[in-house]
């Protein structure tokens, strides 16, 4: 069986066709089931109340768009290194939908705050470094999408995700060192209460969701890209014959 | 052969002082603006200076990035950069120190004169200017590779402040830090001794990521 | 929902139309390029296009 | 001797050129010609190493020019449709950065002398901006006098000059080409030069 071939766009397109629905079925059947297990097995936070269970989607979400971030430029540089433009489409495909967690987790943050703290923005250390990171995705999707040359967005892409790899914990460290120099003791978003284990569960089985979901989309993304770069090059093609 | 980098680029810029001078005029009106903005009582002017000088000077050292390679790549002098025989880790490195040299040691020998507007004291205005100098040569160099990247493309000076300004968090949370650190009279080498970690880190990244930026969008 | 009931609807509503519109703009994109892909199979040979390739 | 086997060029999304080989031992000119937008300035920048090739390689040496990096830029001199001067620097200043940039350290009455030869006699210290096209080309073509690179990349050279300039660069090219040197030059001028040592190369 020789994987080699399906680094090519057009060989990898009808096998992602394929994949796509084994993704995307799990996704929403774990999608109901986490939310089932999130509003009636888990029990009323004594502290918070309900409010609480805002955290089911804003901790996966989180977590989604910081991997995804680490994601995208590692197949930014291996598109880059080997060349491989494939995995460079992937990081581009990748960089919408993890932007789209970033900003997620952004809004169900502010939504939890209001209840919790009384505030919808509250400069706390991990809140501020995901709106950084929101920022880091925005400069690579503003930058791939005002280059015309395929092959220098992605490589100007992929020099970008990396110089943004290495600075991230640099802004997750300095921003914590802010916040601690500010407001002292930080509080922590979470607010540690007794995670009891449904709330895990509903909050795992939301993550792994989310996960399934990403890469389905991601897919149909990458499949929507490969049709776009081979048809104005087949245009091209056309019309200099 | 690096000393006839800086020297072209201090000459280039002396020949084109105008535009050095906006840099820093930039610098001096946006600062002077926030009393205007918040009211000129001092304690609370003295609470915001080092936010608002940093921020300022981050604006200010972006400003002048366009000035960096625009040019060269115009009348065809980066290409022939590109191929002399020296790395081109050295020549973004002279271009960068030339840069700095015309418009990040300008900003911060000036910024004394603005802390006083906003009633910082002798000691503290020391250390603003320590920091500023720390931290405009890492603007300088993180600026680069947004420059690199962003050459010949349209809508570039917009593009390249959203490449840019998110890596130039970490700067302005140490810089401003330090300074208001010796505001509050708190130690202060935490964040001078970071701020110079981060100096080192992008001395040595920056040019190696800005090179491959020029390769690529000179192809 | 003990009187939370708009913070917790609000953010799986955001969730829903976060998630939900990048499904949907995700189709539509490829809809749009389907229709492309056929205007120009249609017309034989000459490669002729809605809007002028550079 | 400079080696190219099998290059081809991608540029976006169009295939300008493919399979393109050629041999250039020491004292030989190629031609390169070809339409606008067959990929002549895309195939001489692939040469100087600026644009990396979608297929083939170019061996400089016996060596592949990638793995050379910077010491084949010590045997290389590439005059491209820009001149590469700067408009605010005289041209004894830009002579004196080009030379410094590569190492030869070119002093103010040496530059005034190559300058003579090129026909900028009296006009070294105006500002590059005040000369007309054709003398900025012949500034960069002064280039070429105080460089020791065994290999010339030249890429539409003689446009926008005269003709007393076209006779001195075609005799600089083959007094180049005499003294042992390699030419890659895009144009549509013929060069008279002997026919074992000239090639063409047809990118239509």
């Amino acid at each position: 069986m020789n994987w080699y071939k399906y680094a090519s766009p057009t060989n990898f397109y009808p096998l992602a066709g394929k994949m796509i629905p084994w993704f995307a079925i799990p996704s929403a059947i774990l999608f109901v089931l986490g939310l089932y297990v999130g509003f009636f097995v888990a029990p009323t936070d004594f502290q918070q109340g309900d409010a609480y269970r805002i955290i089911f989607i804003h901790v996966p979400s989180a977590w989604m768009g910081m991997f995804l971030y680490l994601l995208m430029a590692f197949y930014a540089a291996i598109g880059w290194a080997f060349n491989a433009r494939l995995s460079s489409m992937m990081a581009s495909a990748i960089s919408i939908t993890g932007a789209m967690f970033t900003a997620l987790s952004l809004v169900t943050g502010s939504l939890w705050g209001k209840p919790t703290w009384g505030t919808y923005w509250v400069w706390d250390a991990r809140l501020t470094s995901t709106l950084i990171l929101l920022f880091l995705y925005i400069g690579f999707i503003s930058l791939q999408a005002s280059i015309d040359d395929r092959s220098r967005a992605d490589r100007a892409g992929a020099v970008l995700a990396i110089v943004g790899v290495i600075n991230v914990p640099i802004i997750y460290f300095s921003v914590q060192w802010w916040n601690t120099l500010h407001q002292g003791a930080s509080i922590r978003l979470l607010g540690k209460p007794t995670i009891a284990p449904p709330m895990m569960a509903a909050m795992l089985i939301i993550l792994a969701a989310c996960w399934l979901y990403s890469i389905a989309v991601v897919l149909v993304r990458l499949r929507q890209i490969i049709v776009e770069r081979e048809q104005t090059a087949a245009w091209a093609a056309e019309a200099r014959a | 052969m690096f000393r006839w980098i800086v020297v072209r680029d201090l000459t280039l810029a002396w020949k084109s002082r105008v535009d050095v001078l906006s840099t820093l005029f930039f610098f001096l009106i946006v600062v002077s603006l926030f009393p205007l903005g918040i009211g000129p009582e001092t304690n609370l002017l003295r609470l915001i200076a080092p936010g608002v000088v940093w921020v300022a000077a981050l604006l200010a050292s972006m400003l002048s990035l366009g000035r960096l390679f625009a040019n060269d790549y115009q009348d065809g002098t980066l290409e022939q950069l590109l191929l002399t025989p020296q790395p081109l880790y050295l020549v973004v490195l002279g271009k960068v120190l030339a840069l700095w040299l015309v418009s990040g040691v300008p900003l911060a020998l000036m910024s004394p004169v603005l802390g006083i507007q906003f009633g910082l004291s002798g000691n503290t205005l020391f250390v603003l200017v320590v920091s500023l100098l720390l931290g405009t040569p890492v603007l300088a160099l993180i600026g680069s590779i947004g420059a690199a990247l962003t050459l010949g493309l349209r809508g570039g000076g917009l593009l390249l402040s959203i490449l840019v300004l998110p890596l130039y968090i970490p700067v302005l949370i140490f810089g401003s830090g330090a300074v208001d650190a010796s505001i509050t009279g708190m130690g202060l080498q935490g964040s001078l001794s970071l701020l110079g970690a981060v100096l080192v880190l992008s001395l040595v990244f920056a040019p190696w990521a800005t090179s491959a930026a020029l390769r690529i969008s000179l192809e | 929902m003990g009187g939370y009931a708009f913070y917790v609807w609000g953010s799986y509503l955001a969730t829903l139309i976060l998630m939900g519109g990048e499904v949907v703009v995700l189709l539509r994109r490829r809809k749009l390029s389907d229709q492309q892909k056929r205007s120009t199979s249609v017309v034989q040979g000459k490669v002729i296009t809605n809007e002028t390739t550079s | 001797m400079l080696e190219a086997t099998s290059l081809g060029c991608v540029r976006g999304d169009r295939r300008l050129f493919t399979n393109v080989n050629f041999a250039l031992g020491p004292g030989s000119l190629l031609q390169v010609q070809g339409p606008n937008g067959s990929g002549k300035t895309s195939l001489l920048r692939m040469i100087c190493g600026l644009l990396a090739p979608a297929e083939g390689e170019i061996r400089w040496q016996a060596a592949n020019i990638h793995s050379l990096g910077e010491e084949y830029f010590t045997s290389l001199a590439y005059i491209g449709h820009r001149n590469g001067l700067k408009e605010e620097l005289t041209p004894i200043e830009n002579l004196r950065v080009a030379s410094g940039l590569t190492g030869t350290q070119l002093s103010h009455d040496e530059a005034t002398i190559v300058l003579g030869k090129v026909g900028l006699a009296g006009r070294e210290h105006l500002p590059a901006r005040i000369l007309s096209e054709g003398q900025r080309r012949r500034t960069a073509l002064a280039r070429l006098l105080i460089c020791k690179a065994p290999l010339w990349v030249l890429d539409e050279v003689l446009t926008s000059l005269d003709s007393s300039a076209v006779r001195f660069v075609t005799s600089l090219i083959r007094e180049h080409t005499n003294k042992g040197g390699i030419t890659v030059v895009a144009t549509h001028h013929e060069f008279d030069l002997p026919a074992d040592s000239y090639q063409r190369l047809d990118l239509a």
